[in-house]
Protein backbone atom coordinates (compact mmCIF):
# COMPACT_ATOMS: atom_id res chain seq x y z
CA UNK A 1 0.00 0.00 0.00
CA UNK A 2 1.22 3.91 -0.39
CA UNK A 3 0.84 6.25 1.50
CA UNK A 4 -1.41 9.57 0.91
CA UNK A 5 -0.44 12.87 3.26
CA UNK A 6 -2.78 15.20 2.97
CA UNK A 7 -1.88 18.80 3.96
CA UNK A 8 -3.95 22.25 4.53
CA UNK A 9 -7.08 22.94 2.10
CA UNK A 10 -6.71 18.92 0.90
CA UNK A 11 -6.71 17.43 4.73
CA UNK A 12 -9.63 19.87 5.67
CA UNK A 13 -11.77 18.81 2.23
CA UNK A 14 -10.68 15.06 2.57
CA UNK A 15 -11.36 14.92 6.54
CA UNK A 16 -8.09 12.76 6.88
CA UNK A 17 -4.39 13.49 6.99
CA UNK A 18 -3.13 9.91 6.32
CA UNK A 19 -4.60 7.41 4.31
CA UNK A 20 -3.69 4.17 2.27
CA UNK A 21 -4.30 3.19 -1.55
CA UNK A 22 -3.37 0.85 -4.03
CA UNK A 23 -1.69 1.68 -7.38
CA UNK A 24 -1.02 1.31 -9.57
CA UNK A 25 -0.63 5.01 -10.73
CA UNK A 26 -1.10 8.55 -9.53
CA UNK A 27 -3.83 8.47 -11.95
CA UNK A 28 -6.07 5.09 -10.30
CA UNK A 29 -4.51 6.79 -6.03
CA UNK A 30 -6.15 10.27 -6.88
CA UNK A 31 -9.68 8.87 -9.14
CA UNK A 32 -9.98 6.87 -6.00
CA UNK A 33 -9.13 9.15 -3.50
CA UNK A 34 -12.08 11.52 -5.29
CA UNK A 35 -14.23 8.51 -4.80
CA UNK A 36 -13.78 8.05 -1.55
CA UNK A 37 -13.89 11.55 -0.29
CA UNK A 38 -16.57 13.39 -2.16
CA UNK A 39 -17.10 16.84 -4.74
CA UNK A 40 -15.01 19.01 -2.09
CA UNK A 41 -11.89 17.03 -1.97
CA UNK A 42 -12.17 17.22 -5.68
CA UNK A 43 -12.12 20.98 -6.09
CA UNK A 44 -9.16 21.17 -3.45
CA UNK A 45 -7.73 18.64 -6.24
CA UNK A 46 -8.34 20.42 -9.00
CA UNK A 47 -5.84 23.26 -7.79
CA UNK A 48 -3.21 21.36 -6.08
CA UNK A 49 -0.05 19.60 -7.23
CA UNK A 50 1.57 16.14 -5.88
CA UNK A 51 4.42 15.17 -4.99
CA UNK A 52 5.64 11.12 -5.22
CA UNK A 53 8.42 10.83 -2.28
CA UNK A 54 8.94 14.40 -2.23
CA UNK A 55 9.63 15.02 -5.85
CA UNK A 56 6.69 16.26 -8.06
CA UNK A 57 4.33 13.65 -10.01
CA UNK A 58 2.41 13.23 -12.77
CA UNK A 59 -1.01 11.48 -13.43
CA UNK A 60 1.27 8.30 -15.35
CA UNK A 61 3.94 8.14 -12.76
CA UNK A 62 3.52 4.08 -11.21
CA UNK A 63 2.67 4.33 -7.52
CA UNK A 64 4.63 1.27 -5.45
CA UNK A 65 4.15 0.03 -2.11
CA UNK A 66 5.51 2.14 0.83
CA UNK A 67 5.46 5.05 -1.81
CA UNK A 68 4.22 8.36 -0.59
CA UNK A 69 1.90 10.54 -2.20
CA UNK A 70 1.59 13.94 -1.23
CA UNK A 71 -1.81 16.35 -2.38
CA UNK A 72 -0.16 20.17 -2.15
CA UNK A 73 -3.06 22.87 -2.15
CA UNK A 74 -1.23 26.32 -2.96
CA UNK A 75 1.03 27.18 -0.35
CA UNK A 76 0.52 30.50 2.21
CA UNK A 77 3.37 30.40 4.36
CA UNK A 78 6.00 32.60 5.51
CA UNK B 1 8.91 9.08 5.44
CA UNK B 2 10.27 10.92 2.34
CA UNK B 3 11.90 13.84 5.08
CA UNK B 4 13.44 11.97 6.96
CA UNK B 5 15.73 10.23 4.18
CA UNK B 6 16.67 13.48 2.89
CA UNK B 7 16.01 16.16 5.36
CA UNK B 8 18.09 16.66 8.25
CA UNK B 9 17.91 19.01 11.68
CA UNK B 10 19.78 22.37 11.36
CA UNK B 11 21.74 20.88 14.66
CA UNK B 12 23.11 18.13 12.89
CA UNK B 13 23.81 20.29 9.33
CA UNK B 14 25.71 22.30 11.62
CA UNK B 15 28.06 20.00 13.59
CA UNK B 16 28.64 17.98 9.78
CA UNK B 17 30.01 20.99 8.04
CA UNK B 18 32.07 22.09 10.80
CA UNK B 19 34.94 19.56 10.00
CA UNK B 20 35.06 20.88 6.32
CA UNK B 21 38.07 23.43 5.41
CA UNK B 22 35.58 26.72 5.16
CA UNK B 23 33.05 26.19 8.00
CA UNK B 24 29.75 27.65 7.16
CA UNK B 25 26.64 26.49 8.47
CA UNK B 26 23.06 26.35 7.97
CA UNK B 27 19.85 26.12 11.16
CA UNK B 28 16.65 25.20 10.07
CA UNK B 29 13.87 24.92 11.99
CA UNK B 30 9.90 24.48 11.91
CA UNK B 31 8.35 24.66 15.47
CA UNK B 32 5.72 25.31 17.44
CA UNK B 33 7.34 26.86 19.99
CA UNK B 34 8.03 30.80 20.39
CA UNK B 35 11.06 32.17 17.62
CA UNK B 36 13.66 34.12 19.07
CA UNK B 37 15.52 36.66 16.77
CA UNK B 38 18.14 37.49 18.92
CA UNK B 39 19.12 33.55 19.21
CA UNK B 40 18.97 33.62 15.41
CA UNK B 41 21.07 36.58 14.96
CA UNK B 42 23.49 36.31 17.71
CA UNK B 43 24.50 32.63 16.05
CA UNK B 44 24.52 33.95 12.43
CA UNK B 45 27.08 36.74 14.22
CA UNK B 46 30.88 35.17 13.21
CA UNK B 47 34.38 36.44 13.59
CA UNK B 48 34.68 37.15 9.76
CA UNK B 49 31.33 38.37 8.92
CA UNK B 50 30.79 42.16 9.11
CA UNK B 51 26.92 41.92 8.14
CA UNK B 52 24.30 40.67 9.72
CA UNK B 53 20.93 40.89 8.24
CA UNK B 54 17.32 39.71 9.79
CA UNK B 55 14.05 39.42 8.47
CA UNK B 56 10.82 38.67 10.73
CA UNK B 57 7.43 38.06 9.41
CA UNK B 58 5.09 38.87 11.89
CA UNK B 59 1.04 38.06 12.66
CA UNK B 60 -0.68 41.70 11.63
CA UNK B 61 -3.98 42.80 12.67
CA UNK B 62 -5.28 42.42 8.75
CA UNK B 63 -4.48 40.60 5.84
CA UNK B 64 -5.51 41.63 2.12
CA UNK B 65 -9.41 40.71 2.54
CA UNK B 66 -9.83 40.71 6.21
CA UNK B 67 -9.77 43.65 9.30
CA UNK B 68 -9.33 41.87 12.99
CA UNK B 69 -7.11 38.91 12.86
CA UNK B 70 -6.28 37.84 16.07
CA UNK B 71 -4.07 35.01 14.70
CA UNK B 72 -2.57 32.99 12.34
CA UNK B 73 -2.67 28.94 12.48
CA UNK B 74 0.20 27.18 10.20
CA UNK B 75 -0.43 23.54 8.93
CA UNK B 76 2.37 21.56 7.22
CA UNK B 77 3.93 18.47 6.78
CA UNK B 78 7.63 19.71 9.14
CA UNK B 79 10.17 17.17 7.62
CA UNK B 80 8.57 18.13 4.27
CA UNK B 81 8.77 21.81 5.15
CA UNK B 82 12.37 21.34 6.47
CA UNK B 83 13.39 19.48 3.72
CA UNK B 84 12.06 22.49 1.28
CA UNK B 85 13.74 25.21 3.63
CA UNK B 86 17.38 23.50 3.20
CA UNK B 87 16.72 23.88 -0.80
CA UNK B 88 16.55 27.45 -0.07
CA UNK B 89 19.03 27.66 1.72
CA UNK B 90 21.36 25.56 -0.26
CA UNK B 91 20.75 27.41 -3.23
CA UNK B 92 21.00 31.08 -1.56
CA UNK B 93 24.56 29.74 -1.19
CA UNK B 94 24.86 28.62 -4.98
CA UNK B 95 23.81 32.57 -5.79
CA UNK B 96 26.27 34.15 -2.83
CA UNK B 97 28.81 32.32 -2.17
CA UNK B 98 29.53 34.41 0.35
CA UNK B 99 27.42 33.82 2.70
CA UNK B 100 28.69 32.71 6.23
CA UNK B 101 25.28 31.83 8.53
CA UNK B 102 21.79 31.28 7.24
CA UNK B 103 19.23 30.07 9.69
CA UNK B 104 15.41 29.97 8.56
CA UNK B 105 13.19 28.89 11.87
CA UNK B 106 9.46 28.28 11.02
CA UNK B 107 6.53 28.47 13.47
CA UNK B 108 3.98 25.51 12.84
CA UNK B 109 0.31 25.58 14.91
CA UNK B 110 -0.91 28.93 16.19
CA UNK B 111 0.64 32.54 16.40
CA UNK B 112 -0.67 35.19 18.18
CA UNK B 113 -0.85 38.72 16.83
CA UNK B 114 2.83 40.71 16.56
CA UNK B 115 4.64 37.36 17.23
CA UNK B 116 7.13 35.68 14.57
CA UNK B 117 5.95 33.07 12.39
CA UNK B 118 9.10 33.21 10.41
CA UNK B 119 12.69 34.55 10.95
CA UNK B 120 15.40 34.68 8.56
CA UNK B 121 18.87 35.66 9.49
CA UNK B 122 22.07 35.45 7.30
CA UNK B 123 25.58 36.56 7.80
CA UNK B 124 28.38 37.49 5.12
CA UNK B 125 31.41 39.84 5.28
CA UNK B 126 29.67 42.08 2.42
CA UNK B 127 26.47 43.50 3.31
CA UNK B 128 24.93 43.55 0.00
CA UNK B 129 25.32 39.68 -0.38
CA UNK B 130 23.54 39.31 3.28
CA UNK B 131 20.56 42.07 1.89
CA UNK B 132 20.30 39.71 -1.29
CA UNK B 133 20.46 36.57 0.68
CA UNK B 134 17.74 37.35 3.03
CA UNK B 135 15.37 38.59 0.82
CA UNK B 136 15.46 35.49 -1.50
CA UNK B 137 15.31 33.26 1.51
CA UNK B 138 11.78 35.05 2.20
CA UNK B 139 10.38 35.83 -0.86
CA UNK B 140 11.61 31.67 -1.86
CA UNK B 141 10.08 30.04 1.13
CA UNK B 142 7.04 31.38 0.68
CA UNK B 143 6.66 30.10 -2.97
CA UNK B 144 8.29 26.81 -2.86
CA UNK B 145 7.63 25.42 1.37
CA UNK B 146 4.66 23.60 1.62
CA UNK B 147 2.97 25.42 4.25
CA UNK B 148 -0.85 26.33 5.11
CA UNK B 149 -2.02 29.33 7.23
CA UNK B 150 -5.66 29.89 8.55
CA UNK B 151 -6.32 33.51 9.72
CA UNK B 152 -8.29 33.34 12.88
CA UNK B 153 -11.05 36.27 13.80
CA UNK B 154 -13.14 36.42 17.16
CA UNK B 155 -15.85 33.63 16.37
CA UNK B 156 -14.14 32.19 13.06
CA UNK B 157 -11.26 31.19 10.77
CA UNK B 158 -10.30 30.66 7.22
CA UNK B 159 -7.46 29.49 4.92
CA UNK B 160 -5.72 32.07 3.96
CA UNK B 161 -6.39 33.42 -0.20
CA UNK B 162 -2.70 34.69 -0.29
CA UNK B 163 -1.68 31.36 -1.61
CA UNK B 164 0.15 30.57 -4.44
CA UNK B 165 1.37 26.94 -6.29
CA UNK B 166 4.34 25.17 -5.00
CA UNK B 167 7.68 25.65 -7.04
CA UNK B 168 11.21 24.94 -6.66
CA UNK B 169 13.97 26.95 -5.09
CA UNK B 170 16.23 27.73 -8.18
CA UNK B 171 12.94 28.11 -10.19
CA UNK B 172 12.69 31.68 -8.20
CA UNK C 1 25.25 73.74 20.08
CA UNK C 2 23.63 73.03 16.84
CA UNK C 3 22.76 69.53 17.52
CA UNK C 4 20.86 70.16 20.70
CA UNK C 5 18.57 72.58 18.28
CA UNK C 6 18.19 70.74 15.51
CA UNK C 7 18.15 67.60 16.69
CA UNK C 8 15.95 65.31 19.41
CA UNK C 9 16.75 62.10 21.10
CA UNK C 10 14.87 59.46 19.42
CA UNK C 11 12.63 58.95 22.82
CA UNK C 12 11.28 62.51 23.25
CA UNK C 13 10.88 62.28 18.97
CA UNK C 14 8.64 58.59 19.96
CA UNK C 15 6.22 60.63 22.61
CA UNK C 16 6.19 63.25 20.27
CA UNK C 17 4.84 61.88 17.37
CA UNK C 18 2.45 59.40 19.19
CA UNK C 19 -0.10 61.67 19.71
CA UNK C 20 -0.73 61.88 15.86
CA UNK C 21 -3.62 60.35 13.87
CA UNK C 22 -1.17 58.74 12.16
CA UNK C 23 1.64 57.36 15.19
CA UNK C 24 4.87 56.42 13.33
CA UNK C 25 7.75 56.74 15.24
CA UNK C 26 11.96 57.02 15.27
CA UNK C 27 14.03 55.99 17.85
CA UNK C 28 17.89 57.18 16.83
CA UNK C 29 20.57 56.78 19.35
CA UNK C 30 24.51 57.20 19.50
CA UNK C 31 25.85 55.63 22.52
CA UNK C 32 28.92 54.03 24.64
CA UNK C 33 26.85 51.15 25.67
CA UNK C 34 26.29 48.22 24.01
CA UNK C 35 23.84 47.49 21.04
CA UNK C 36 20.42 45.21 21.81
CA UNK C 37 19.24 43.83 18.75
CA UNK C 38 16.35 42.33 20.19
CA UNK C 39 15.24 45.83 22.04
CA UNK C 40 15.07 47.32 18.65
CA UNK C 41 13.44 44.75 16.31
CA UNK C 42 10.72 44.24 19.77
CA UNK C 43 10.51 48.16 19.66
CA UNK C 44 9.66 48.21 15.93
CA UNK C 45 6.82 45.44 15.63
CA UNK C 46 3.42 47.10 15.61
CA UNK C 47 0.18 45.15 15.17
CA UNK C 48 -0.27 46.54 11.79
CA UNK C 49 3.09 45.49 10.30
CA UNK C 50 3.85 41.68 8.56
CA UNK C 51 7.51 42.99 7.66
CA UNK C 52 10.67 43.66 10.31
CA UNK C 53 14.02 43.89 8.79
CA UNK C 54 17.27 44.32 10.61
CA UNK C 55 20.94 45.30 9.91
CA UNK C 56 23.25 44.52 11.96
CA UNK C 57 27.37 45.65 11.59
CA UNK C 58 29.55 43.75 13.56
CA UNK C 59 33.20 44.40 14.32
CA UNK C 60 35.24 41.35 12.10
CA UNK C 61 38.55 40.54 12.62
CA UNK C 62 39.78 41.98 9.33
CA UNK C 63 39.62 44.91 7.33
CA UNK C 64 40.02 45.81 3.44
CA UNK C 65 44.02 46.29 4.67
CA UNK C 66 44.75 44.60 7.68
CA UNK C 67 44.52 41.10 9.54
CA UNK C 68 43.93 40.51 13.40
CA UNK C 69 41.77 43.57 13.91
CA UNK C 70 40.70 42.72 17.78
CA UNK C 71 38.14 46.01 18.26
CA UNK C 72 37.29 49.17 16.78
CA UNK C 73 37.05 52.63 18.14
CA UNK C 74 34.40 55.63 17.22
CA UNK C 75 35.06 59.01 17.33
CA UNK C 76 32.20 61.74 17.12
CA UNK C 77 30.04 64.70 18.12
CA UNK C 78 27.33 62.65 19.30
CA UNK C 79 24.21 65.38 19.01
CA UNK C 80 25.88 66.26 15.29
CA UNK C 81 25.72 62.41 14.46
CA UNK C 82 22.04 61.77 15.76
CA UNK C 83 21.09 65.04 13.54
CA UNK C 84 22.33 63.67 10.71
CA UNK C 85 20.84 60.00 11.35
CA UNK C 86 17.52 61.96 11.83
CA UNK C 87 17.87 63.29 8.23
CA UNK C 88 18.68 59.85 6.82
CA UNK C 89 15.07 58.56 8.61
CA UNK C 90 13.36 61.62 7.23
CA UNK C 91 14.69 60.90 3.70
CA UNK C 92 13.70 57.10 4.49
CA UNK C 93 10.37 58.19 5.08
CA UNK C 94 9.56 60.38 2.29
CA UNK C 95 11.18 57.14 -0.41
CA UNK C 96 9.01 54.62 1.65
CA UNK C 97 5.98 56.11 3.06
CA UNK C 98 4.80 53.12 4.50
CA UNK C 99 7.53 52.32 6.87
CA UNK C 100 5.97 52.10 10.72
CA UNK C 101 8.87 52.37 13.07
CA UNK C 102 12.66 53.09 11.99
CA UNK C 103 15.29 52.50 14.52
CA UNK C 104 19.02 53.33 14.05
CA UNK C 105 21.49 53.00 16.82
CA UNK C 106 24.96 53.55 16.50
CA UNK C 107 27.91 52.77 19.48
CA UNK C 108 30.79 55.30 19.80
CA UNK C 109 33.87 54.64 21.62
CA UNK C 110 35.84 51.15 21.38
CA UNK C 111 33.48 47.77 20.25
CA UNK C 112 34.92 44.35 20.94
CA UNK C 113 35.02 41.63 18.05
CA UNK C 114 31.62 40.17 16.80
CA UNK C 115 29.78 43.20 18.72
CA UNK C 116 27.27 45.34 17.01
CA UNK C 117 29.08 48.48 15.62
CA UNK C 118 25.06 50.23 14.24
CA UNK C 119 21.88 48.34 14.28
CA UNK C 120 18.97 49.39 11.99
CA UNK C 121 15.71 48.14 12.35
CA UNK C 122 12.58 48.93 10.29
CA UNK C 123 8.76 47.52 9.70
CA UNK C 124 6.68 48.01 7.40
CA UNK C 125 3.21 46.28 6.00
CA UNK C 126 5.43 45.18 3.05
CA UNK C 127 8.33 43.47 3.33
CA UNK C 128 9.96 44.64 -0.05
CA UNK C 129 9.77 48.61 1.61
CA UNK C 130 11.20 46.98 4.75
CA UNK C 131 14.35 45.63 2.66
CA UNK C 132 14.75 48.45 0.43
CA UNK C 133 14.66 51.43 3.23
CA UNK C 134 16.74 49.33 5.71
CA UNK C 135 19.17 49.33 3.17
CA UNK C 136 19.49 52.60 2.07
CA UNK C 137 19.60 53.57 6.03
CA UNK C 138 22.90 51.96 6.33
CA UNK C 139 24.61 52.67 3.21
CA UNK C 140 23.26 55.87 3.80
CA UNK C 141 24.53 56.43 6.96
CA UNK C 142 27.68 54.96 6.23
CA UNK C 143 28.02 58.35 3.83
CA UNK C 144 26.35 61.15 5.53
CA UNK C 145 26.98 60.43 9.29
CA UNK C 146 29.98 62.33 10.69
CA UNK C 147 31.68 59.53 12.38
CA UNK C 148 35.30 58.74 12.44
CA UNK C 149 36.78 54.35 12.65
CA UNK C 150 40.06 53.86 14.56
CA UNK C 151 41.11 49.85 13.58
CA UNK C 152 42.95 48.32 16.93
CA UNK C 153 45.04 45.66 17.04
CA UNK C 154 47.64 43.93 19.30
CA UNK C 155 50.16 46.86 19.62
CA UNK C 156 48.82 49.65 17.38
CA UNK C 157 46.11 51.29 15.84
CA UNK C 158 45.08 53.71 12.97
CA UNK C 159 42.36 55.26 10.89
CA UNK C 160 40.40 53.30 8.72
CA UNK C 161 41.01 53.75 5.57
CA UNK C 162 37.68 52.73 4.04
CA UNK C 163 36.43 56.21 4.48
CA UNK C 164 34.49 58.50 2.19
CA UNK C 165 33.47 62.54 1.87
CA UNK C 166 30.43 63.15 3.59
CA UNK C 167 27.22 63.59 1.98
CA UNK C 168 23.36 64.81 2.30
CA UNK C 169 21.12 61.79 3.07
CA UNK C 170 18.62 63.06 -0.03
CA UNK C 171 21.71 63.32 -2.16
CA UNK C 172 22.16 59.09 -1.70
CA UNK D 1 34.42 84.44 19.12
CA UNK D 2 33.63 81.21 17.40
CA UNK D 3 34.10 77.81 18.41
CA UNK D 4 36.05 75.34 16.52
CA UNK D 5 34.84 71.75 16.82
CA UNK D 6 37.68 68.62 15.52
CA UNK D 7 36.79 65.58 14.94
CA UNK D 8 39.12 62.53 14.04
CA UNK D 9 41.61 62.43 11.97
CA UNK D 10 41.26 66.41 12.33
CA UNK D 11 41.51 66.64 15.99
CA UNK D 12 44.25 64.02 16.00
CA UNK D 13 46.69 66.26 14.09
CA UNK D 14 45.44 68.94 15.48
CA UNK D 15 45.95 67.69 19.16
CA UNK D 16 42.69 69.53 20.33
CA UNK D 17 38.73 68.74 19.90
CA UNK D 18 37.60 72.30 20.42
CA UNK D 19 39.31 75.39 20.35
CA UNK D 20 37.79 79.54 19.26
CA UNK D 21 38.72 81.60 16.97
CA UNK D 22 37.87 85.60 16.01
CA UNK D 23 36.28 85.60 12.24
CA UNK D 24 35.40 87.53 10.17
CA UNK D 25 35.63 84.63 7.22
CA UNK D 26 36.13 81.02 7.44
CA UNK D 27 39.21 81.55 5.36
CA UNK D 28 40.08 83.64 8.10
CA UNK D 29 39.45 81.26 10.41
CA UNK D 30 41.15 78.35 8.70
CA UNK D 31 43.87 79.75 8.19
CA UNK D 32 44.65 80.91 11.41
CA UNK D 33 43.92 77.19 12.14
CA UNK D 34 46.52 76.03 9.61
CA UNK D 35 48.86 78.25 11.23
CA UNK D 36 48.36 77.27 14.91
CA UNK D 37 48.55 73.44 14.43
CA UNK D 38 50.92 73.11 11.52
CA UNK D 39 51.22 71.07 8.24
CA UNK D 40 49.83 67.83 9.57
CA UNK D 41 46.77 69.23 10.40
CA UNK D 42 46.85 71.35 6.92
CA UNK D 43 47.33 67.99 4.81
CA UNK D 44 43.84 66.68 6.91
CA UNK D 45 41.94 70.11 6.47
CA UNK D 46 42.35 69.68 2.13
CA UNK D 47 40.74 66.53 2.21
CA UNK D 48 38.04 67.78 4.86
CA UNK D 49 34.86 69.31 4.57
CA UNK D 50 33.54 72.61 6.83
CA UNK D 51 30.58 72.81 8.34
CA UNK D 52 28.85 76.14 9.75
CA UNK D 53 26.08 75.69 12.49
CA UNK D 54 26.00 71.93 10.84
CA UNK D 55 25.53 73.15 7.26
CA UNK D 56 27.88 72.78 4.40
CA UNK D 57 30.05 75.92 4.44
CA UNK D 58 32.96 77.49 2.32
CA UNK D 59 36.45 79.65 2.42
CA UNK D 60 33.94 82.89 1.92
CA UNK D 61 31.13 81.99 4.43
CA UNK D 62 31.16 85.00 7.17
CA UNK D 63 31.76 83.90 10.99
CA UNK D 64 30.19 85.66 13.97
CA UNK D 65 30.27 85.21 17.33
CA UNK D 66 28.59 81.81 19.23
CA UNK D 67 28.86 80.35 15.33
CA UNK D 68 30.32 76.96 15.33
CA UNK D 69 32.86 75.46 12.70
CA UNK D 70 33.18 71.49 12.55
CA UNK D 71 36.33 70.63 10.47
CA UNK D 72 35.29 66.75 9.26
CA UNK D 73 37.78 64.30 7.43
CA UNK D 74 36.28 61.58 5.35
CA UNK D 75 34.55 59.61 6.98
CA UNK D 76 34.03 55.91 8.20
CA UNK D 77 30.84 54.81 10.12
CA UNK D 78 28.60 52.23 10.23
Amino acid sequence: MARLLLLGPAREAAGVRNDVFEGPTMEAVLSEAVTRYGAKFEAVLEVSQVWLNGEPANLETAVESYDEIAVLPPISGG
Amino acid sequence: MVGKLLGVPGEHDYRMRRVSSTPTSNWVLVTPDQLSLESLATWATRPNCGAVVTFSGVVRDHSRTRENVIALEYETSIEMAEKRIHEVVDEARVRWPSLEAVAIHHRVGRVELSDATVIVAVSSPHRDDAFDAARYCIDTLKVSVPMWKRELWEGGSAWSDESSPIVNARDR
